[in-house]
């Protein structure tokens, strides 16, 4: 899975560190423009592809493209 | 609506069913409403014709949903009206704002009642000249108010009320009375291809190149509306916006909207000044009425001239811009202007007072309303003010 | 012509709305006069005070009200209590004899007209009452042709109401004849 | 291994480019709102059902609902004043019948000064999608009580609480008869999708509440965090299935709000469907 | 509120938190209100503060509601208040009209925002001079409106507001606006010794002898409002009412009426004028500006002064009665007056072209609102005009 | 034997001598309405309860159901605006929680313009006792069509028929929280008594809808006829008890309005007791 | 009992002819200052004392005496 | 003193309001000064611009509103493009040097101040960079007296936060006495 996080969309709001089943993220240090602090994907190799992030996502600011595809 | 003979265009109804045939040649074909006498005959009307000319005519519960059905349909390309009088009225000026702001073409009818509140609710009275204008809070609107007093114009200046909310992208009041709409005279229906209607303008250029508000023109008309669902992409909304029709709270954007809202009417008054004027020619004393009032004041005006008396008269046809150029002509040729009408408080006076700019002295002759003057109470107050008493 | 000034008075639920529209309807429409009608009633939504008026002129009306009537047609003694003053000197007044009670006026001539009875009596409905003092009116009057006023009461009235509606007119003309006949 | 967000080209969301303005994104949500998240279920449910912005228009209340979603969509956006949502929506789809309408509301627009309207669009059988975002509180306007308030809740307007019990809109969407009625929280994204699809495809006013976490009014004032993940557990503590609610005894389901598909009707159609038919048969008489 | 120090009365604090406390201070002790920008912070500081004082204080689900409320517990003895802005505002109109109608004493606060519509809902405008006075349908009003212009004045005003209520038994607005509701300057609150405060009359005469309306002597103030439940058999209705309230459809009761409710307040014009002047008496030319447009005008005086150019000001205060007088006076002094406002249409200055009766140059400067005038762009444009381009 | 009405002093009826101002008679309904039974079923109710003229306010909306009772009380009569009497009663009774308030209004002035404020009155569960008339359609503007108009129905706005499904304003009280709520015909005097004094004696909001014949409006447009005898036997043939329609099919039940005792709370209180609790509190914990 | 009817306030609806279940009311032929058609008491000595037509007047208009009281 | 503009400005969360209602307070309140404090925000409910306006001044204020502000105090990016172009010649410019990238300005002193990093290093929270600046400001420019401000402070912020804010405060002088001695 290739994980994309639009930077600048992000507000910070950690769902995607806390819904993802399988922990792939983990807050970043750096801010944003707007002072927020977008997360890293730490361990994209383990992503199980379910797509919580996605929808959790307020921000629309994570894309994820799946390998195969 | 009794049957007719003779010409097939000729009936003896009210005013009120007047405005609804009126609404049906202009090529309304949205309605909601909510009743309240004296207007509700419109509704009724409306009710009966419209289904048979392809229309929508709707009750809906209350005239704050009324007034803003309406802007939804005149969003969705329908030329739309709703009707009231007195609280009613009130109700509707919330969304009024939705209209002005948003630059909506549709029309509203205020048959005027005697108030405050409900007043005496199924007789006349005239207390709504500037609710309509500025009633709806906020300033910066270009509202049109154009006031019949018969039957035919009750029908005639219903269809320029739509023309003109069309051409001036705005809603437009048709200000007319109780009297005017329950008393039954002659209508005559033209021919519709007699009839001046102005469609709905679309725009001719694609998505790509529009703009929902003229904003960086200010004071432009004949601005087209695109329909929705054709990838214009339509912006309304309630907040100040931008020339594309996104919300803004710029100084900037805000002035501009506001200065296009105003100056759209401000910048055409050649075509938004309409008044009738009797025997100004030789005046020396000059009455001013709308509506109802204008046909006592008629009447005195001719008992007056029978005597040798030189009086005038002029009266507002399109009330909102209110027409300060011949009002100051007038002033300006005879000494004093008596002003009829069904309020207390002083309103088309007011009016007459500022535009007179001191040229005439300016009289208010009020009564609270129920009936119009007589002809007689306004020639005895004629009588009495040039005598000076 | 010159402006007449109608005036019908009496409750709601008489019909004389409708009669007086059937004048303005009939002058305008059929006899190409000029004419206006208004009215005005009370609070209750049935019953209650009921009044309507008619202007006819040769000439355009200006002013739309009746203010001293020129004919006075009254069905309830409210009515003529409250409203006789207004009527214009040497104006006429008809009147339900069976409905009201008249006082002496001098320069006034106050014509009775058994309407409502005449109604039961010569169709069985109370409702016509309002065409047969109409009958007595044009008739007196002759503000407008009965013909013309007749024909308008044939397309104007509820279909199927035609004819006792035409009736009930005809036999206030009548009235009126065999009245002023005896006066 | 790519990785993230080097590319802003890159991490357009496929749906955003779909059906959003790219030049309104980001959207003005507070962190953690849950608005975004209906947002992002709302257009999972377009896609699926291939709605398209020529068909298909938003209307807006006014609130957080409509700050947040007005001029987002690529096609029409018809944002009324705050209460007029389904007045404005009447006038729509009466005049534009063959278009679909998403209108997105308040807890406040839709349930409090919109109550009347909403009431009569739930009669009239309106036939139009209301999402009404539920946060239980007046968000935009900073923090004042909403009809939704759960009873004792701190806010801005009843800094002693609240002493009126909620809302509870779904009864009434249902007593004044609207079509199809549903609640879910905004995180339970599979349902929301399905019950706008639902709303979308069924005949008459379909009302779908979706409780939205407001991390800066709600989690402020009455939950006294911003944090939105304990909002979040917030909600997830005071929500019950109806499913599990049935096995449920009253004292269990005190201060809980119950979520689920409530009314699902098909035997009746709308006031626009009624109204076309009435002209077509008039007209067709008349000819 | 911040804590206060040295003086337990001083308090740095916003408008909107002065007029709550002038509101308590005034004995307010019924508010009904629903949130809008930028008048919230009113009902929060009451909804903290009324508890304290044994006060009711209510969020409703709308402003309809809450207006009529209000209207509620006035006839329940209460001195009572609602708050809003902008679209609310249109929205208590129809509410309004049964206040005015039943001579209800009651104060309704409209922080002006710009409009029209929402427009930019947290900034500031001046664009509701007519819609508080004329909003409400029907005419025949009595409304009475106060304008302050800064925060000492927004808690001292409203203390007026209530007790012209209560004198004049209407609704009474305080006409103010965003930047005067949103600054913070300093509040110094008297002792309530120190405050002149009108109670509410209560009849002193048996209710078989008393009228709930003093009809039969327009014009009538300090006349008593009876309390509910004491065996008066008070009448409040939206109908046109006799002297005892019974309803009626009478031509001359409905005069009667509308008389009584004009004269009320056209009586006494006397305890109703109430104008800020400076330096008029050698004036030149003049600026008239009312609330937060009056600051910055005042500054652009100054200016045009120090450079010796004689310039003088004035400030209606109580802007509903329209200060007449006092603005004829000035114009019969100067060439020619400048009226900054908040608004593209121009309010204050078709007021001001109507009382200057012709005798000075009237001037509008607009601005769609969002920030008040620079004091910089006053002073331009009085040079302008001087300059007469 | 005496015999009728030769002496009119003879002939004031003694409830009517007791409560209503001798002035205001006979009230301005037409002839067989509903109205003045109501009224009379009121006044029993008043009278069993022992309330005065001193302790028991008045209040009315705009329509026939003001136009009759306002100023017949020889009490405090404070007649609302058009939909606006739970607003109004909101005031009043918050401001004066000793009074008792009998709340008359319309099925539109209640259900169609005053929606939202009745829906609120029910949540607050504002303590007042309310009366609504249902004629089924606008008596007093002239016949036009009402919220609770039936399908199909002819009124002077709906000329080819009502496309609208009526309210039922039971269950929106019930969805919306009111303490007390009943649905009776106006000749159901023992029934509609007893519930006005169920409702005066119930803490929070009583609704007591009474289904009452308008032989002007509804008389002459829904069912042609102005006979209120045959208007009467509509009802009876169009109404079914809540007992009775345990045992109906919905077949038997469509066209049918149930009439009962729906809703009987003592389990809440209202608003108006909540609040003062709430400032005693304060107070005391302040002194 | 005494039945009194109130002429002036009747309204002629016929409630009282209708529903008396001893048939005690008549038509009376006359009519009031309004115009209404009152009824007559034609045989109150059948009375039952039921009460119904009180009830059932809408007017006050039927005000009845009990003998004994 | 003659009358003093003050601008605060940056996103809204950083507390700038506090800080510019604070000056007031301690103006007014404690220092017998006129003071208005003006502000606005953008339409984000959190986070978004936000702007708050101070003018001191020993004479009544006639005008609330700050123009050409004497001192501004920056603390976004965003703020110091959009409203440097305001400030007064020989206006003094105060910015939080890890937030803001300032341009070369000859006739304006730009004091750099890391509020927000100095907050979180010397009391662990982000919250009171706005308390550092404060004390800058102060230090700097006397506008008001130090003590008279922290008694200020102690009073009017949340209990229990009340020693972080006089210590950020104190922070904010030094930090700059420090600037000021490099300088
Ligand atoms: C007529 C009117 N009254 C009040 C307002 C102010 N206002 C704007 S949004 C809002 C309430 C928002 O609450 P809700 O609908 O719950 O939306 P949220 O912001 O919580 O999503 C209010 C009171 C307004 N814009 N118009
Ligand atoms: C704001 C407003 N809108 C409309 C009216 C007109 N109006 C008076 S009563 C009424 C409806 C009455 O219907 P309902 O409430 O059912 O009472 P009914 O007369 O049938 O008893 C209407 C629309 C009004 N008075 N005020
Ligand atoms: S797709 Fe699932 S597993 Fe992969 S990063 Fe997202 S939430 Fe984690
Ligand atoms: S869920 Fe989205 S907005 Fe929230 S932290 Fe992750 S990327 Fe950022
Ligand atoms: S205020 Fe609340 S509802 Fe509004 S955007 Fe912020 S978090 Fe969302
Ligand atoms: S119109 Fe109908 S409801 Fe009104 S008084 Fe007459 S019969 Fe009764
Ligand atoms: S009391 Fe009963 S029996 Fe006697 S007259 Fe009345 S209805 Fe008939
Ligand atoms: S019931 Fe009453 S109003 Fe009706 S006919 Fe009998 S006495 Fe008259
Ligand atoms: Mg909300
Ligand atoms: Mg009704």
């Amino acid at each position: 899975m290739v994980i994309n996080i639009n930077r600048d969309f992000c507000k910070g709001c950690g769902f995607c560190i806390t819904f993802c089943p399988k922990e792939i993220y983990e807050r970043s240090g750096e801010l944003n423009k707007k002072g927020y602090e977008p997360p890293k994907a730490a361990r994209p190799e383990d992503c199980s592809e379910c797509g919580m992030c996605d929808l959790y996502c307020p921000e629309f600011a994570i894309v994820l493209e799946k390998e195969s595809a | 609506m009794l049957k007719q003979e003779c010409s097939i265009n000729k009936y003896f109804v009210q005013g009120d069913e007047a405005i609804a045939e009126g609404a049906i040649a202009a090529g309304c074909r949205y309605f909601a409403g909510y009743p309240i006498t004296p207007a509700s005959e419109i509704s009724e009307t409306i009710a009966r014709r419209f289904p048979e000319v392809g229309g929508v005519a709707i009750q809906l519960e209350d005239e704050l949903a009324s007034i803003h059905s309406v802007g939804g349909a005149s969003v969705a390309g329908m030329k739309a009206m709703t009707v009231s009088s007195g609280p009613g009225i009130s109700l509707k000026l919330e969304g009024l704002g939705w209209g002005i702001k948003n630059e909506l073409p549709y029309v509203v009818v205020d048959v005027q009642r005697a108030g405050p509140s409900n007043g005496v609710a199924t007789r006349v009275g005239q207390g709504d000249l500037y609710t309509v204008k500025y009633g709806s809070a906020g300033g910066n609107n270009s509202i049109i108010a154009i006031s019949p007093m018969n039957v035919q114009e009750a029908f005639d200046l219903t269809i320029d009320c739509f023309n003109l909310s069309e051409i001036f992208r705005t809603p437009v009041f048709l200000l007319t009375d109780e009297t005017v709409g329950h008393t039954r005279e002659l209508l005559v229906i033209p021919d519709a291809r007699e009839l001046k209607i102005v469609p709905r303008r679309k725009p001719t250029v694609p998505p790509s190149e529009f703009l929902m508000y003229p904003l960086n023109t200010p004071g432009t008309i004949d601005y087209p509306y695109p329909n929705i669902g054709e990838g214009y992409g339509i912006c309304v909304s309630p907040y100040t916006h931008t020339a594309k029709g996104y919300a803004t709270t710029s100084e900037k954007d805000h002035d501009k909207m506001a200065t296009h809202l105003v100056r759209k009417v401000t910048d055409h008054l050649d075509r938004l000044t309409r008044v009738q004027e009797e025997m100004l020619d030789d005046a020396e004393y000059g009455i001013i009425a709308y509506g109802c009032e204008a046909r006592p004041a008629m009447e005195a005006m001719k008992k007056a001239r029978a005597e040798g008396i030189k009086v005038g008269f002029l009266r507002p046809i399109i009330i909102w811009p209110f027409p300060d150029e011949p009002i100051y002509r007038m002033a300006c040729k005879v000494k004093k202007i008596l002003v009829p009408e069904l309020n207390r408080d002083g309103q088309l006076s007011r009016e007459v007072q500022r535009a007179a700019k001191g040229r005439a002295e300016v009289y208010h002759l009020g009564s609270g309303g129920v009936e119009t003057h007589q002809p007689v109470h306004v020639y005895d107050e004629l009588m009495r003010i040039i005598k000076g008493k | 012509m010159a402006r007449t000034e109608i005036r019908f008075a009496g409750f709601g639920g008489q019909g004389l709305l409708l009669a007086g529209i059937m004048m303005g309807t009939a002058a305008t429409i059929l006899d190409c006069k000029n004419a206006a009608q208004t009215q005005s009633y009370g609070t209750e939504a049935r019953g209650g005070a009921s009044q309507c008026n008619v202007v006819i002129d040769d000439e355009p009306i200006t002013y739309v009200g009746v203010v001293n009537p020129d004919v006075f047609v009254c069905m309830s003694q409210e009515a003529y209590d409250k409203l006789i003053a207004d009527v214009r000197e040497k104006g006429l007044v008809f009147y339900d004899s069976d409905l009201v009670k008249i006082k002496e006026l001098p320069k006034t001539r106050q014509i009775p007209i058994p309407a409502t009875k005449t109604a039961i009596d010569s169709v069985g409905r109370k409702i016509v009452a309002n065409m047969v003092i109409l009958g007595s009116v044009i008739e007196s009057t002759r503000i407008l042709d009965a013909d013309l006023m007749k024909k308008c009461i044939r397309d104007n009235v509820p279909k199927g109401t035609e004819e006792i509606n035409l009736k009930a007119f005809d036999k206030g003309r009548e009235l009126y004849r065999e009245i002023a006949g005896k006066a | 291994m790519k990785n993230q967000g080097g590319d802003l080209e890159k991490t357009i969301h496929p749906l955003a480019a779909k059906y959003l303005r790219q030049e309104r994104m980001p959207h003005m949500a507070c962190p953690g709102c849950g608005i975004g998240q209906v947002v992002h279920s709302t257009l999972i449910a377009c896609d699926e059902l291939a709605l398209t912005p020529e068909n298909t228009v938003w209307v807006q209340g006014v609130g957080c609902s409509s700050r947040i979603t007005y001029t987002l969509w690529k096609g029409d956006n018809i944002d009324a004043h705050h209460g007029r949502i389904f007045a404005v929506a009447t006038g729509l789809k009466l005049s534009r019948p063959d278009l679909n309408y998403i209108c997105f509301t308040g807890d406040g627009d839709c349930m409090s000064i919109g109550g009347n309207h909403f009431l009569h669009a739930c009669r009239r059988n309106l036939d139009v999608t209301a999402i009404m975002f539920n946060n239980g509180i007046y968000g935009m306007t900073g923090g004042q009580v909403a009809p939704t308030t759960p009873m004792g809740a701190m806010t801005t307007t009843t800094p002693y609480g609240n002493i009126e019990d909620p809302m509870d809109s779904v009864q009434v969407a249902m007593a004044a008869g609207a079509s199809y009625v549903a609640r879910w929280r905004s995180t339970d994204f599979r349902q929301v999708v399905s019950s706008i699809k639902k709303g979308i495809q069924t005949k008459g006013f379909s009302f779908i509440e979706v409780l939205t976490q407001c991390p800066t009014q709600f989690g402020r004032y009455v939950l006294k965090t911003g944090d939105p993940i304990k909002i979040l557990q917030w909600y997830k503590d005071h929500t019950v299935t109806l499913k599990k609610a049935e096995k449920m005894t009253p004292e269990e389901l005190k201060d809980k709000m119950l979520i689920g598909e409530f009314a699902h009707r098909t035997d009746r159609t709308g006031v626009v469907e009624r109204y076309w038919d009435m002209i077509k048969k008039i007209q067709s008489e008349r000819a």
